[in-house]
């Protein structure tokens, strides 16, 4: 049997002995978001996990800032903030393995952070200075993705082809909100129920598409239920409950791991900054809403919990809050030093192999450069 | 600056707000008018260049869509069947490609395959361009592919004034347009009556910028601007150059072009986007199969490099300056030393 | 409250209060397909309707004998048979009042038939003489569709735009089963739910994309169940019984009449010629398969009820085959006159006004035409 | 014809036989290299292509897939990112736009955004162009859409022998390629050596087909037999053409044909895809550009009509035949009247 037969997948027999369907309940996704936080069930969660959550959601707050800071400053062209979406976004960057694959939107540089990829890395696209600042291949992180929707069928295409060729590996795919709404969405939901390919698809729900709130994107129940659909499970989540969406994005890559197939993960989250830096968020929301939302906040959720449970003091807290500074100063430093540029660059990496056009276009810049060079220090000399 | 500021006419007007009143007036004299697209609600556009129109006119009129292109243009194909006339913004550029089958397969057919009984009186605005920083798939000149695909109009305005005719040419055009908004122009500021739109022809009217007797320079949208300081900047070589801004790429205006370059003897054609397979290449066959005579120099092509368009810290070595259109002048052969190779090279 | 304010639809509010939420059972469709015929339901229904739907379906059988009879002479390029499929096609060419509009794809050309428009029309693109064949405001049939599903979202923007004057006019989409995996399909179902706008989607599951089997096209429970996703119900109908189709159709037609929005509905069908005349349909499927199938077809099913009820004997069944053999010569007799064609057409309509560079290309064809009409007849004369 | 008489080299082989002989070759040189797309299994396409690899590799080798191009050519970047060698098959060309943005956004420009790190060496089969007798959207010639993108190379053979030897080249390229099959030629037949592959250079090489002194016509891909058929035509009129066959239009081999259009002084570039905005604008264009002084006449074009794909019985009207090409090479200005007319028309 090949890896693409199905069996049990849709297949009518002639009718009137119609083959049995498979039970669409079992499917459906629970109607409220799966929450953990403040709920009995918490109790049994791993200490050490919740405090490295908290770690994290701390130092990706500040990190958030930081990056908000350096637009104001001119060293980024442009930063999409995940303010507010720390829990879904720290719980993206953990619950994969090494060898597992990472596929990012714009919006996702602080998942790559939490997986290991250097800030500065993250953040070379939005500065401006390359397209992707990393290798890939080195964290298994995707190039983050700014056409919508488009890196979901990459990652169904990565999974698949690690199945064929027998290798332990999972992709795990972040879109919003907006994103579900494009054809890239479907088709990739599509190709991996069809394929049975180990691909979680994670949808970050964070109420807003730009100025476009939910009611304008979807007439669904959740995003969750889209799921049905595709005969894959759904599941609804909390996205401010850091421990919620740990724990569901865990048992989506096991199952995808162990050969069940893909998932699709709603977490319902809140932007609170606006879409950019550029953006203008009062034309389109009330402050009475973000303000909502700051009472669920995620670092409060997880605070709350590990105070309570008496599992961080004080000192605790004030420790991870100087671990965030240090990351953000070293941060502002680095990303204060002039990237180097080589224009050159513009021609090195089109094709494998240079053709005989670009190397007269890139020759006609070199000169150029040579020329203004020349200028520049005759200028220099005459001064 | 207000819609109300602009209406005044006293004040200069950006290309963004030209536009965005367009839009209004298209709207105001025709109901069935509609505009649709992402974020062109509340927040009027990325670009603002919506700005107002939901609250004036009812988000029935100006309406958020959900994120899918293809699915915007093809409800805008239905919409047009229906008797519509949609008005479609595509965010970027590059986020148009996602629409490309409804718009080759259908948009640009469907009065062609129903013998004229389904006209699709669609526009479809694109900013488009680089040269403001913006981040990967933010910068794309997509125009190669529209010009290559017959049944559409592709217009590209270089001014205020011309922004704001030539958008309502294009809404009140019974064929679709791509209306191509150059993203560096946006911010441009002009004086300009919108009392007297009438200044503007419509589609498929190039328009001499700059007349001049050495050499013509072909160009439109956001390399207008740097081809007229070129030829501010060519003076002190002794040159006299004529712009010609093509305003509409299709229908291409042979005869102003041709007539320029008859009268010059020498072209450049100059545009921001990639040169191999791009409208510059269409430009220049064409003239020179027509103009071939008149000509003492091939015509020249200052372009993009053909690269995927750079990032923001880069784009200013991508884009054509004022320097690269020079050197293009210099290179058009004024000793004529063609004279006699042309014919001794030519020697089989 | 303009028409897109969709009260009821996903608008989460911040937690800890999250609204309620749809209740998704109502909308999952039933596991097993709808049927009328051969049940006790059957007695409810109207026998003029069966009668008609008889009539059309016996008619219908012998258009696909016979259209593919001309494919055989030359006469057609190309023909996609619904052969088997005459219930869908008849059901959705009756269900649309005179002023809905039908937007077929390019296997429907029965349903346009049915609609009223004349055969010859009906088949033009498949000739080969023009694309579309006829006006499509005239019988408010979009032009035959051949891109997969990009007629979905044509149907939507239509039927918004008609809702938007105060017109009741509803439009009825058709797609193939392969069809569904399109992008096109997502943003269709998506767009019309948000908007709520009167549009049908109608299924007709064969079986087959060309070769392609149900199994490697979706590992949903049926395609029903992706109503779910879009907050749309969805039905899933026995796509041989032509009183199931029909109802199943004309409650989603009232439905979206009323103002209630789009449903989905998919009508299990079977494919019982290859794709086309094309193609080799022994290379994929088992002859066994389709002759499981023609032990469920929707004329005999349909048949027998009639026959059981005794509401037609052997003299109506006979008359039936004879106006359908009528309708056959008449089609016949008209597809085998070459059609008058006029090479200039193919400069007329490409714009509302005629470009200068178009009007130089058509000089140069008539004068190309000119020239070898006269070599035609002088060589005439010369003979 | 089975797989097992083309392999024995002794029977002449179809072009579609011959390129699924290069897939089936590759297949098995490389287990890196896997088939994917719509009806490429147990139908074997439905040009047949693929005719034979899933049973010989296995449906994981050679799969159908949902229909959704951008969901194929999208999954295909996902299997190149982790090493394998993705070959793409598009049912027709038309159904390739679905799958645009994937190609422009990612497919071209991974390498260049990655410096190189994620190579896409994907190869995307689109069987192309017209004269089939096919219905609507069944027909298109979309090469300068491939063309205008760089980081694409866009590879068109008109040969049985080059089929096989340019789709071996493009599925070993690092790169992406668009391979385009002219469809009105895959049942051509040739006698062809199976055995000896190599005689076919890499991607990027045009080659002479037929050598001439008096002009030379400029072709690709299905264009090919029109051209070489126009210059036997010739002789009778005097005139002893050279046929030069792109093979590749990205990279273009500028060298081959310059050295022959500087021999010949005069040249007609022809192609059946739209002429406005078509390939034959560059290549005119980039001709002129570098061969201005060897010219006797401005480079011509015959291409197909401004106009969308027509229905199969007007077709004939619609693509470039011989009299269409003859016509054009009589308009190369045999008198050299231009020598003067070239000096007074330029007086300025
Ligand atoms: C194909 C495409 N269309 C449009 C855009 C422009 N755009 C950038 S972000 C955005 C909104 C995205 O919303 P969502 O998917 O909810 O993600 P979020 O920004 O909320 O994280 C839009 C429309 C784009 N990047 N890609
Ligand atoms: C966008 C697009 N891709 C591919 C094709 C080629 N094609 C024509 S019919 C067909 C199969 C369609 O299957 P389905 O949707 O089930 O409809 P059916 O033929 O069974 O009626 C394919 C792949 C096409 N017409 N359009
Ligand atoms: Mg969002
Ligand atoms: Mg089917």
């Amino acid at each position: 049997m090949t890896v693409l037969e199905q069996p049990g997948s849709y297949r009518p027999a002639p009718p009137p002995a119609w083959q049995p369907r498979t039970d669409p309940a079992p499917l459906l996704p629970d109607a409220e978001p799966y929450r953990l936080l403040g709920t009995d069930a918490a109790a049994g969660l791993d200490p050490a996990l919740l405090k490295r959550l908290y770690g994290q959601l701390v130092r990706g707050r500040r990190y958030n800032g930081q990056a908000t800071a350096l637009t104001r400053q001119g060293r980024l062209a442009v930063y999409p903030s995940s303010t507010g979406q720390e829990a879904c976004q720290v719980a993206a960057g953990l619950v994969l393995e090494e060898r597992d694959w990472l596929f990012p939107s714009y919006r996702d540089t602080l998942a790559t952070v939490v997986r290991g990829l250097d800030p500065v890395q993250a953040l070379t696209l939005l500065r401006g200075d390359w397209h992707t600042g990393y290798d890939p291949h080195e964290h298994r992180i995707a190039p983050l993705c700014t056409p919508l929707a488009t890196q979901l069928p990459h990652a169904v295409g990565l999974a698949h082809a690690a199945r064929l060729k027998g290798d332990d590996v999972v992709a795990l795919a972040m879109v919003g909100d907006g994103g579900t709404s494009e054809g890239d969405f479907h088709e990739a939901l599509n190709f991996a129920a069809v394929w049975k390919a180990p691909v979680v698809f994670f949808v970050q729900n964070n109420g807003f598409a730009i100025s476009v709130p939910l009611a304008k994107q979807t007439a669904a129940p959740s995003f969750a239920h889209k799921a049905v659909g595709y005969g894959m499970p759904g599941r609804l989540v909390d996205g401010n409950d850091a421990a919620a969406v740990h724990e569901v994005l865990s048992e989506a890559v096991r199952r995808a791991r162990g050969g069940a197939g893909p998932t699709l993960v709603e977490a319902v989250t809140y932007r609170i900054d606006a879409h950019t830096n550029a953006d203008d968020a009062t034309r389109y929301r009330a402050d009475s809403e973000i303000e909502a939302w700051r009472a669920h906040d995620p670092i409060d959720l997880l605070e709350r919990e590990l105070t309570g449970r008496k599992l961080i003091d004080e000192a605790g807290m004030r420790a991870e809050r100087e671990a965030a500074e240090r990351l953000a100063a070293d941060l502002r430093e680095r990303m204060n030093q002039d990237p180097a540029l080589d224009p050159m660059d513009l021609f090195t990496h089109v094709y494998a192999e240079q053709t005989a056009q670009l190397r007269e276009q890139a020759d006609r810049l070199r000169a150029e450069l040579a020329a203004a060079g020349e200028s520049a220090t005759q200028e220099g000399a005459q001064r | 600056m207000t819609t109300a500021a602009v209406r005044s006419g006293h004040k200069p007007a950006t290309m963004a707000q030209a536009l965005g009143r367009a839009l209004r007036d298209a709207m105001a004299d025709d109901p069935s008018v509609h505009v649709l697209g992402e974020d062109v609600g509340a927040l009027g556009g990325v670009f603002r260049v919506t700005d107002g129109l939901a609250k004036e006119f009812g988000e029935d009129r100006c309406t958020d869509t959900p994120l899918a292109e293809a699915g915007i243009l093809g409800a805008a194909v239905g919409m047009a069947m229906y008797g519509l006339r949609p008005v479609v913004e595509m965010q970027f550029d590059a986020f148009a490609y996602p629409a490309f089958e409804q718009l080759i397969s259908h948009v640009s057919r469907m009065r062609n395959r129903t013998r004229g009984a389904v006209p699709m009186p669609v526009t479809v605005r694109v900013p488009y361009g680089g040269g403001i920083g913006g981040v990967e798939h933010h910068s794309d000149s997509s125009e190669a592919y529209y010009m290559a695909t017959p049944g559409l109009h592709v217009v590209a305005p270089a001014t205020v004034a011309d922004a704001y005719g030539l958008l309502r040419a294009a809404i009140a055009s019974d064929d679709p347009v791509i209306f191509l908004e150059p993203k560096r122009l946006y911010w441009s500021k002009d004086h300009w009556d919108a009392a007297h739109p009438e200044t503007v022809p419509g589609i498929g009217r190039a328009v001499v910028r700059r007349p001049g007797s050495s050499a013509t320079l072909i160009t439109y949208g956001p390399s207008l601007p740097v081809c007229m300081e070129a030829a501010e900047a060519a003076v002190a070589e002794g040159w006299d150059l004529e712009v010609v801004d093509l305003r509409s790429l299709v229908p291409f205006d042979e005869e102003t072009v041709c007539a320029s370059v008859r009268r010059t003897g020498r072209a450049v054609v100059v545009h921001e986007s990639a040169g191999f397979g791009g409208p510059g290449g269409e430009i220049a066959a064409r003239v020179t199969e027509r103009c071939f005579h008149h000509l003492e120099a091939p015509v020249l092509r200052v372009a993009g490099f053909d690269i995927p368009y750079p990032p923001p810290m880069l784009e200013q070595h991508h884009l054509p300056g004022v320097d690269r259109v020079l050197d293009a002048v210099a290179r058009l052969q004024w000793e004529s030393q063609w004279t006699s190779a042309g014919h001794e090279g030519g020697a089989r």
